[in-house]
C-alpha cells in the first residue's frame, strides 16, 4: 500500500514537471496580455535543442541552457508578430507550433542522416536524491528523489510568485496585462514589458520541453512533446493564471495520470479496458473544472494588441 | 543527407520500393530493419531501391501508387497498417507485385501479393524463459504499446515462456496505449520496478525507450530490461539482458533474392517465419549478461519449439489452455 | 497613384499572395542552408499535386477534410469561441459514421446518407458538452475541448478494439452501400480516392456563409460572439447561442470525420495519437480569416503542400517538415500583415523621394 | 508667469485633424477651463501635453522652457499629471498599487508595501482626498476612483494637473467635494487645467477659459468677463437654448408599478431593498441618486437582465418580474442602457444591424429564419435620417461613430419601437450641449405622446429639468418623492445623501 502511494506520487511528479514549467512560461506571457497558444511549439524547440546540444557537448546542463536560448529565439517571432505587428495572438501562436515542429524535425533529419529521431542522449539529468530528505518514507522517494527539472520547476513557481506579486517588475507586468493604457500613462513601457514576458515564456516552456528529452526521456522526436504544451495551457487556465494555481492544476493532472498508470500495474485492466484508464486524467480534469473550479478570470487585456495613442 | 539510394530505372535489373508506415524509415524498428534488407539487396543484387515515408495512414495509397507507376519489381508495405491499402492497390495494379510485412490480410492474399509474418510469440517465449530463469523476486513485467493482436502475440508468448521456466513467477502486464509516449513507458517501468519487478520485457516501440531510461538509473545487476525488434542493448548496456530481434531484413531480402535469381514469387502466400527460420531470435549480445546455464535452457526450449514439441500460445485463448 | 497604392495595401488577395511567396522564400532559405536544392524541391512539390489525374484526385481528397475542419474552427471563432476540440469532434464523426456503416444494414445511398448524418450528429454532440460547460459553468472551452480530444481518441480506440472488431487494430472495411466513393468520379481521376466529401465540404462552406450572413440564427451567433452583453440586453439567449455555436462547429468537424472515413479510408483504425487534421484546421481557418471562401482557398493551399510534401522528399531529398515551416511563415506574414507594413515603408520612401 | 504655453499645436489622425493650430496659455496657480463640444479635440490636446501623442506641428513651453514631451515619463518629470477622461486604473489592483505603479518604493528589490501605504495615506490627508489604500479599485465608488487618479499625479509630485471631464461621472455632493479639492490644490501652489461640458462649473471655480471648436482655437477669455450664454455660443458657434420647453404633464393610467422589490447585485448583496415605484403614462419620472444606490440593479430587474428576489413589477397591470429580456421588450418596454458600449451596441456590427438588434427576427426584417437585409437597411436608413445620426453610411461599424451619434442611434432604435415604457439610463452621459438638447427633446416628445418615461441620471440638473416627478433613491429604496417645480438642488442633494430635509447637517 505504502509502495503504491510512493508509486503514485512519483509518477505524479514526473508528469507534472514539464507541465509546471511550461505553464509558468504561459503565465508570464498571458499575465502581460499576450495569449500564448505556442507553448507546445516552445516546448518542442526546447526538447530538440536540449537533445542535440547534450549530444554534442555531453553536458545536459549546457543542453538546458541552450534550450532556454532556443526558446527565447523562437518566442521572438511571436513577440514581434503579436506586439509590434499587432497580429492576432492566437494566429501567431499557432504559427509558432507549426514552425517549431517543422524546424526541429527538419533539422533532426538534416543532422542525423534522415533519421526522424535523435540518437539516444547518454548523459541525462538523472534523478537527484536530496540527502536525508529522500529517506523520508513515501514522500521522500517521490519529492526528494526527483529530476533536477522538478526542483527547478518548483523553484520557478516560488520565484515567479515573488517576481510577479512582490517586485516592481511583476506589478508592471501584470498592470500591462490588465490595463496597458493605464500602465503607459504611468510611464511603463508596454511594448518592452510584453517583449520581456513573451521571451521569458519561451525560456521557461523550452526548459519544460528540455526535461522531456534530457531528463525524463533521452531523445527527441516528433512526438516527444505530443500535446503537453496544450495541457500546460489548460493547467494555466485551470489554475486561474496564478503560479500556485497552475502548480496545483499541473500536479492534479499528474496525479490523474499516475492513478491511471498505477491502476494498470494493479491489474485494473482486468476489469476496465486500458483505454478507459488512459481517459481518466482528462475526464477527471473536466469534472474538476465543472464541479469545483468554474469561471476563471483572465487578465483583462489578454489577446488585445496594444497601440500607443490608440483608443 | 536523406537516404534514397541509387538512381533511375536500371533496365533489366532489379528495382524495389519500400513504403514505411507512420513510424518513418529510421524508426529503430521494423521499418528500419526492412530498409536494411533493401540495402542488402542493393549491395548483393545490384537492386535499385527507394523508399517513401508515410506521415498519415492516408498516405499509404498514394505512396504505393507512386511506386506501382514506376513499375518496380516489388513494392513493400511495411507494417500491419497496410492491410487495407495493399489489397486495394494490388487490385488496381494487377501486374505489379507487392509485399506486406506483419499481416496476412486475413488469409485472403491476392496473387500479386506476398505476406510476410513472424511468429513473435516464439521469440517472446525465449525472452520469457530468460526472464523467468533470472528473476530474483519472482516478479517480471511486460509493457505493451497499443493493445492489438500483434502485441498480444508478444505478451502471451512471453508469459508462456516465464511460466515454463518459473511457474512461481508473476507477470505484471501494462499497456501504454501509445507507441510514442516515452514518459508513460518510463513511469510504467518505474512503477513495476518499485513494485518489486526486476526484469521487464517490452513490445512498445518508442514507449520502450522509457523502460531503458528508467532501468539505466537503477542498481546494476539487479534491474534488467529486455528489448525488442533490434538489439537495443546500446540503450543501457549494463542493464539489458537481451533483445528479441525480428529479422525483417532477412525476410525481405530472401524474397527479393528468390525473385531476381530464381524468378520465383510466392504470390498469394503467407510466408510465416519463426524460430525455425531464425527469424525471431535473441540478440547476439544476450550472452553478455545471461549466464551459460540459462543460455543452455534457452537453446533447449528453442529446439523443442522448432521440433513442434511446444506449441507457443499467441492469444489469450491459447494461453489459457497452455499448461507450461 | 495613391488610391492604387492604398487599394494594393488593403486587398486581402495581394496580402495572401505576397505572404505565400515570402513563406516559400523562407522555406528556400532553410533548404539552401541545409544544402538542398529549393528549385528542384518546389518543382516536385507543386508538380506532384497536378502531375496526373490521380494526383489531382488525391490532392482534392486531401483538401476536403481540411475545408471542413477549417470551417469548424472558423465558425466557432466568428462567434467568439476557440474550438481546439475540432480534432476530437472529427474522431467522433469518424466513429459514429463507421458504427452506422458497419452495424446498420441499409440500401445504398441511404446508408451513406445516414452514416454521414450520424457523423455530423456525433461531432455536434461531442461539442455540446464544452458548450454547455462554458454556458452554465463558465468553464473555458479551450481546456474542455483539449481534454475532450484525448477522451475521443481513447474512446474510439476502445470501441474499435472491444466492439467494432474482435480485438483487432482496425474495423472491417465498410460495405459499399455506405461508401462515399463514386466509381465514375474515381476513374475520372485515375482511380484515386476522391469522393463526395469535397462536395460536402463545399456545400458546408456555402452553408456557413448562408447561416452567418443570411439567417436570423447567424445574426444572433455573430452578435453573441462580438458582444454577449449587448446580445443579452437585446433579448438573445447567450447560453443557447453559445451551445449552438459549439454544436454547429462540432457538426462541421463531425462531417469532416464522417466523410473522410466513408470516402477515404473506409475503416477506423486504432490510433496512438491524434490525426492532426483538426489542428491543421486551426491553421486553415486562421489563414482563411475565418471566412468561408478564405477557408476554402487556405485549405487548397495547405492540401497541395501536404500532398506534395512526401514527393518533395522523394524527388529532392528535402525532409517534408520544411512544408510546415513554409506554412508557419505564411501564417506569420498574413497575421502580422507584413505586406501592409512593407507597402507603407516603401510608400513613404516613394513619397519622400518625390518631395 | 505662464506655466504652460502651447503654440500652434496641430495633431492629425488618419482622415481627421483633431487639433488644428491650437494655442493654450495657462498661468501659474490658476484653474483654467478647456471648453469645446464632443470631439472638439480637448482630450487630444491634453494627451499631447501629457506626451501620449506627438504633435505634428507646434511648440510647447513649460515654465518658460521649450520642451519636447516624448512620453508620460517625460511629462511626469516636467511636473505634469493627468486625470484621464476614461479612468486609467487597474481594476484588480489596490488603491496603493495603482498609485505607485511605475514609481514603486522598494526594499531589497521587493516592493515596500508598508512605506507605500504610508505615503499614500500622508498625501491623501494633506490634500483631503479620502481613500482606503488597501481597497481594490473594483470595490470602490467612482468618486473614490477619481480621488485615486488625482493621488496618482500628486504622488509623482505633479504641479500642473490636467483634469479631463472629471465631473461627468460624479454626484452633486462628489462634485462639491472635488471642487473643494481643486481649491485646496491651487492653495498648495498647483495649477489646474479643467475640462468640462458644464458651464456652471466653469463659472464657479475657473479663472480663465480656452474655447476650441472642431479642432480649431476660438478664444481665451477671463471668466469674470464672460457668462454662460456667451461661452455656449462660442463653443457651438450658434445660440443655444438651455431651457427645456415643456408643457404641463397630463399623467394618465399607471404603466409601471413596482412593489416591495428586492434585487441582489453581482456580489450577491442586496442592492434593491423593498423598493416601491410607479410611473404613469404621459409623465417622466426621474430617479435621482448617488451612483451605486441600486439604480443599475433596479433598471436591470425591470428589463429582465437581473433576477428579482421578491416583490412585484407590473407593466400595464401584468406581472413582468423575472421574464426574459425579450418578453419584457415585447410587452412594450424600451431601454436606453446605461453603458452604451457594453450593452447598447454591438460595436463591430454596422449601424444598420444595430438598428434591429431586438427586432431582427420579426417581419419585415426576417421571414421564417432568413434575414431580409434589404428591409433592414431601408429601415436603418429611415432612422438615421429621422434621428440625425451622423454616420458616413449605414454600413459603417458603429464603433467608428462618436459617442453622441452612437447614443442617437440607440435612442432611435428604442423610441421607434414605440414602447409604452421608455427607460432612459444616463441618456446624455458625456455628450455635448447640442446632442443633449436633441435627446432631451426626444424624451419629452415621448412623454407628450402619452408614453411613460423612467429617467435615471446621475446629473441632478438633468433630472430636475426633465422630470415631472422625482424619486430619490438611497441604499436601494425610494427615500422620498419631490416635485421638481418646488424643490432645489440642495434639497434633492440632501435626500440623495440619505438625510431627511430639515435635519441638522453636521459639517
Ligand atoms: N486615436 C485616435 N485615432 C483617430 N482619431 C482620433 C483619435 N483620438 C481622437 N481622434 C479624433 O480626434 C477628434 C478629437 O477627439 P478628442 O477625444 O480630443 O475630443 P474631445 O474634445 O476630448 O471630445 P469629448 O468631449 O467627447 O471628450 C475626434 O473627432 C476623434 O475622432
Ligand atoms: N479606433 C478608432 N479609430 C479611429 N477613430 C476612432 C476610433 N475610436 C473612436 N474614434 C473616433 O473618435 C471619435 C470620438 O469617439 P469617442 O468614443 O471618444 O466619443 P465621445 O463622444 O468622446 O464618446 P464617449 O462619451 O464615449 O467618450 C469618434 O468620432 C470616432 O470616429
Ligand atoms: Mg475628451
Ligand atoms: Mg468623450
Amino acid at each position: 500500500m505504502i509502495d503504491t502511494l510512493t508509486n503514485i506520487l512519483q509518477t505524479m511528479v514526473l508528469y507534472a514537471t514539464p507541465l509546471i514549467l511550461a505553464a509558468m512560461g504561459g503565465l508570464y506571457s498571458e499575465r502581460s496580455g499576450v495569449v500564448n497558444i505556442g507553448l507546445e511549439g516552445l516546448m518542442t524547440i526546447g526538447a530538440f535543442t536540449a537533445a542535440v546540444t547534450t549530444l554534442a557537448t555531453n553536458n545536459p546542463w549546457i543542453g538546458l541552457l541552450a534550450a532556454m536560448l532556443a526558446g527565447i529565439i523562437l518566442a521572438l517571432p511571436h513577440a514581434v508578430a503579436s506586439v509590434t505587428f499587432k497580429a492576432d495572438q492566437v494566429v501567431s501562436g499557432v504559427a509558432i507550433n507549426f514552425l517549431a515542429l517543422g524546424i526541429s524535425v527538419y533539422l533532426v533529419k538534416a543532422m542525423y542522416n534522415g533519421k526522424a529521431q535523435t540518437p539516444t542522449v547518454l548523459e541525462t539529468l538523472d534523478r537527484l536524491p536530496i540527502p536525508g530528505l529522500s529517506q523520508i518514507p513515501v514522500i521522500g522517494p517521490a519529492f526528494f528523489n526527483a529530476f533536477p527539472t522538478t526542483y527547478l520547476a518548483v523553484f520557478v513557481v516560488f520565484l515567479s510568485y515573488f517576481l510577479l506579486y512582490r517586485t516592481p517588475f511583476g506589478m508592471r507586468l501584470r498592470a500591462v496585462g490588465e490595463h496597458p493604457r493605464a500602465a503607459e500613462t504611468m510611464g511603463v513601457n508596454v511594448f518592452l514589458m510584453r517583449y520581456i514576458a513573451v521571451l521569458i515564456s519561451g525560456a521557461l516552456a523550452a526548459i519544460g520541453g528540455a526535461g522531456l528529452s534530457i531528463a525524463i526521456g533521452s531523445e527527441f522526436n516528433e512526438t516527444t512533446v505530443a500535446g503537453q504544451g496544450f495541457i500546460a495551457l489548460a493547467a494555466l487556465i485551470f489554475g486561474k493564471w496564478n503560479p500556485f494555481g497552475a502548480l496545483g492544476a499541473a500536479t492534479f493532472f499528474g496525479l490523474a495520470v499516475a492513478l491511471a498508470l498505477t491502476g494498470q500495474i494493479f491489474g485494473l485492466t482486468n476489469y476496465v479496458p486500458s483505454e478507459v484508464l488512459n481517459m481518466l486524467p482528462y475526464i477527471l480534469t473536466i469534472l474538476a473544472l465543472a464541479g469545483v473550479v468554474g469561471r476563471a478570470e483572465a487578465p483583462a487585456a489578454i489577446g488585445k494588441p496594444y497601440e500607443t495613442g490608440g483608443r | 543527407a536523406g537516404g534514397n539510394q541509387g538512381g533511375g530505372e536500371n533496365e533489366g535489373g532489379f528495382s524495389a520500393g519500400l513504403v514505411t508506415d507512420t513510424g518513418g524509415i529510421n524508426d529503430e524498428s521494423f521499418n528500419e530493419t526492412a530498409w536494411a534488407g533493401m540495402k542488402k539487396a542493393k549491395k548483393e543484387l545490384d537492386a535499385d531501391i527507394k523508399y517513401l515515408e508515410s506521415k498519415r495512414d492516408d498516405d499509404y495509397n498514394p505512396n504505393l501508387t507512386k511506386f506501382s507507376r514506376e513499375k518496380r519489381n516489388i513494392v513493400w508495405g511495411v507494417g500491419f497498417k497496410f492491410n487495407k491499402a495493399i489489397p486495394e492497390i494490388a487490385k488496381q495494379f494487377p501486374d505489379q507485385k507487392f509485399g506486406i510485412v506483419d499481416d496476412n490480410l486475413g488469409g485472403k492474399i491476392p496473387d500479386n501479393v506476398v505476406s510476410v509474418t513472424f511468429k513473435e510469440e516464439e521469440g517472446s517465449f525465449l525472452m520469457g524463459v530468460i526472464a523467468g530463469s533470472m528473476t530474483k523476486t519472482d516478479k517480471v513485467g511486460f509493457i505493451g504499446g497499443i493493445t492489438s493482436p500483434l502485441i498480444k502475440k508478444f505478451e502471451y508468448g512471453f508469459r508462456a515462456g516465464v511460466k515454463a521456466a518459473n511457474p512461481k513467477a508473476k507477470v505484471t502486464v501494462a499497456y501504454a496505449e501509445s507507441f510514442k509516449d516515452v514518459a508513460k513507458g518510463r513511469s510504467l517501468a518505474a512503477n513495476m520496478y518499485n513494485d518489486g519487478t526486476d526484469i521487464i520485457f517490452h513490445a512498445a516501440g518508442g514507449v520502450g525507450k522509457g523502460l531503458f531510461d528508467e532501468v539505466k538509473t537503477r542498481e546494476k545487476g539487479k534491474y534488467w530490461a529486455i528489448g525488442v525488434d533490434m538489439d537495443q542493448s546500446g540503450l543501457a548496456p549494463d542493464h539489458t539482458l537481451s533483445s528479441l530481434v525480428k529479422r525483417v531484413d532477412v525476410a525481405v531480402f530472401d524474397i527479393m533474392k528468390d525473385m531476381k535469381e530464381n524468378d520465383k514469387f510466392p504470390g498469394g502466400k503467407e510466408v510465416e517465419l519463426g524460430l525455425k527460420e531464425d527469424a525471431v531470435v535473441p540478440a547476439k549480445t544476450t550472452s553478455k549478461h545471461v549466464p551459460e546455464n540459462v543460455m543452455k535452457k534457452v537453446d533447449e526450449y528453442k529446439q523443442k519449439i522448432v521440433d513442434g514439441e511446444i506449441k507457443v500460445p499467441s492469444t489469450e485463448k491459447e494461453f489459457k489452455k497452455y499448461k507450461g | 497613384m495613391e488610391t492604387m497604392q492604398r487599394r494594393l495595401r488593403e486587398s486581402p488577395v495581394i496580402t495572401s499572395v505576397v505572404s505565400v511567396l515570402l513563406g516559400m522564400l523562407v522555406g528556400a532559405i532553410m533548404m539552401i542552408a541545409a544544402g538542398y536544392n529549393p528549385i528542384q524541391a518546389y518543382q516536385a512539390l507543386f508538380m506532384s499535386a497536378f502531375l496526373m489525374p490521380y494526383d489531382i484526385g488525391e490532392t482534392i481528397r486531401t483538401i476536403s477534410p481540411l475545408i471542413l475542419t477549417g470551417l469548424a474552427v472558423g465558425l466557432a471563432f466568428r462567434t467568439g469561441l476557440f474550438n481546439i476540440g475540432v480534432e476530437g469532434q472529427f474522431i467522433i464523426g469518424q466513429l459514429a459514421a463507421v458504427i452506422v456503416a458497419l452495424k446498420m444494414d441499409l440500401p445504398p445511398v441511404l446508408h451513406a446518407v445516414v452514416a454521414v448524418l450520424a457523423g455530423a450528429l456525433g461531432g455536434a454532440l461531442w461539442a455540446f458538452l464544452p458548450g454547455l460547460l462554458k454556458a452554465t459553468r463558465g468553464v473555458h472551452e479551450v481546456i474542455t475541448t483539449i481534454m475532450m480530444n484525448f477522451i475521443a481518441l481513447y474512446l474510439a480506440n476502445t470501441l474499435v478494439r472491444n466492439w467494432l472488431s474482435q480485438g483487432a487494430d482496425s474495423t472491417e472495411t465498410i460495405p459499399e452501400s455506405a461508401s462515399l466513393r463514386w466509381d465514375l468520379l474515381s476513374q475520372a481521376f485515375g482511380n484515386s480516392r476522391i469522393h463526395f466529401g469535397i462536395f460536402i465540404a463545399l456545400a458546408t462552406a456555402l452553408f456557413m456563409y448562408y447561416l452567418l450572413w443570411k439567417t436570423t440564427l447567424g445574426f444572433e451567433l455573430r452578435a453573441v460572439g462580438l458582444n454577449p452583453h449587448a446580445s443579452e440586453y437585446a433579448g438573445m439567449s447567450v447560453k443557447r447561442n453559445l451551445i449552438m455555436s459549439m454544436m454547429i462547429s462540432g457538426l462541421f468537424a463531425g462531417l469532416g470525420g464522417a466523410s473522410e472515413l466513408l470516402g477515404t479510408s473506409g475503416y477506423l483504425a486504432i490510433h496512438g495519437s491524434h490525426t492532426g487534421i483538426g489542428f491543421d484546421g486551426i491553421a486553415v481557418a486562421l489563414l482563411g480569416a475565418n471566412s468561408p471562401l478564405g477557408i476554402v482557398f487556405a485549405a487548397v493551399l495547405f492540401g497541395v503542400l501536404t500532398y506534395g510534401g512526401p514527393v518533395m522528399q522523394f524527388e529532392a531529398n528535402v525532409p517534408t517538415e520544411v512544408i510546415r515551416v513554409v506554412f508557419a511563415a505564411i501564417i506569420f506574414f498574413v497575421a502580422a500583415n507584413v505586406v501592409r507594413w512593407m507597402m507603407s515603408k516603401f510608400g513613404n520612401k516613394a513619397v519622400k523621394k518625390s518631395d | 508667469m505662464n506655466v504652460v504655453e502651447m503654440k500652434g499645436i496641430t495633431k492629425r489622425f488618419p482622415g481627421i485633424v483633431a487639433n488644428d493650430n491650437i494655442h493654450l496659455t495657462v498661468k501659474e496657480g490658476e484653474i483654467h477651463a478647456l471648453l469645446g463640444e464632443n470631439g472638439a479635440g480637448k482630450s487630444t490636446l491634453m494627451n499631447v501635453l501629457f506626451g501620449l501623442y506627438q504633435p505634428d506641428e507646434g511648440e510647447i513651453r513649460i515654465k518658460g522652457n521649450k520642451v519636447e514631451i516624448t512620453g508620460p515619463n517625460m511629462a511626469n518629470e516636467l511636473g505634469i499629471g493627468m486625470v484621464h477622461q476614461h479612468f486609467m486604473l487597474v481594476d484588480p489592483f489596490t488603491v496603493t498599487e495603482n498609485i505607485i505603479l511605475g514609481e514603486e518604493p522598494t526594499k531589497n528589490g521587493l516592493i515596500d508595501k508598508a512605506k507605500a501605504e504610508e505615503e499614500v495615506r500622508s498625501i491623501s490627508e494633506r490634500y483631503g482626498l479620502r481613500v482606503d489604500p488597501k481597497a481594490k479599485i473594483r470595490d470602490i465608488s467612482v468618486g473614490m476612483q477619481q480621488r485615486v487618479e488625482i493621488l496618482k499625479t500628486l504622488y509623482r509630485g505633479a504641479d500642473i494637473l490636467i483634469f479631463d471631464e472629471p465631473t461627468a461621472v460624479l454626484s452633486p455632493q462628489e462634485i462639491d467635494e472635488l471642487i473643494q479639492i481643486m481649491r485646496n490644490l491651487v492653495k498648495e501652489g498647483k495649477t489646474i487645467i479643467f475640462i468640462t461640458h458644464k458651464l456652471k462649473e466653469i463659472m464657479r471655480i475657473c479663472n480663465a477659459v480656452t474655447i476650441i471648436r472642431r479642432g480649431k482655437y476660438v478664444d481665451r477669455v477671463e471668466v469674470n468677463e464672460t457668462d454662460e450664454n456667451q461661452l455656449a455660443s462660442m463653443m457651438v458657434g450658434r445660440e443655444v437654448s438651455f431651457a427645456v420647453d415643456k408643457e404641463e404633464a397630463k399623467p394618465d393610467r399607471t404603466v409601471l408599478s413596482i412593489k416591495d422589490l428586492h434585487v441582489l447585485n453581482s456580489r450577491k448583496m442586496e442592492a434593491v431593498k423593498g423598493l416601491d415605484l410607479d410611473v404613469r403614462a404621459g409623465e417622466i419620472v426621474g430617479i435621482a441618486g448617488v451612483d451605486g444606490n441600486g439604480q443599475t440593479e433596479l433598471l436591470e430587474a425591470i428589463t429582465g437582465l437581473r433576477k428579482v428576489q421578491s416583490g412585484s413589477i407590473q407593466l400595464n397591470e401584468q406581472e413582468i418580474s423575472n421574464l426574459k429580456p425579450r418578453s419584457v421588450t415585447k410587452k412594450g418596454v424600451g431601454h436606453i442602457p446605461e453603458d452604451r458600449h457594453r450593452r447598447g451596441l454591438v460595436l463591430d456590427f454596422s449601424v444598420s444591424e444595430n438598428m434591429v438588434l431586438q427586432t431582427y427576427y420579426q417581419p419585415p426584417f426576417s421571414k421564417v429564419f432568413n434575414m431580409n437585409y434589404k428591409n433592414v437597411d431601408q429601415y436603418a436608413q429611415k432612422l438615421v435620417q429621422e434621428f440625425d445620426v451622423r454616420t458616413p453610411d449605414i454600413y459603417t461599424p458603429s464603433r467608428a461613430l462618436s459617442g453622441g451619434n452612437q447614443q442617437k442611434a440607440i435612442i432611435a432604435r428604442e423610441v421607434d419601437r414605440d414602447p409604452d415604457l421608455l427607460i432612459a439610463a444616463q441618456p446624455t452621459r458625456g455628450l455635448d450641449v447640442g446632442a443633449i438638447e436633441f435627446i432631451h427633446k426626444r424624451l419629452i416628445e415621448q412623454r407628450d405622446k402619452g408614453k411613460a418615461v423612467l429617467l435615471m441620471s446621475l446629473e441632478l440638473e438633468e433630472v430636475l429639468k426633465l422630470s415631472d416627478r422625482i424619486a430619490v433613491i438611497y441604499e436601494g429604496t425610494i427615500v422620498g418623492w419631490v416635485d421638481p417645480a418646488n424643490t432645489s438642488e440642495e434639497e434633492v442633494g440632501l435626500l440623495m445623501a440619505g438625510r431627511k430635509p430639515g435635519m441638522e447637517v453636521k459639517q
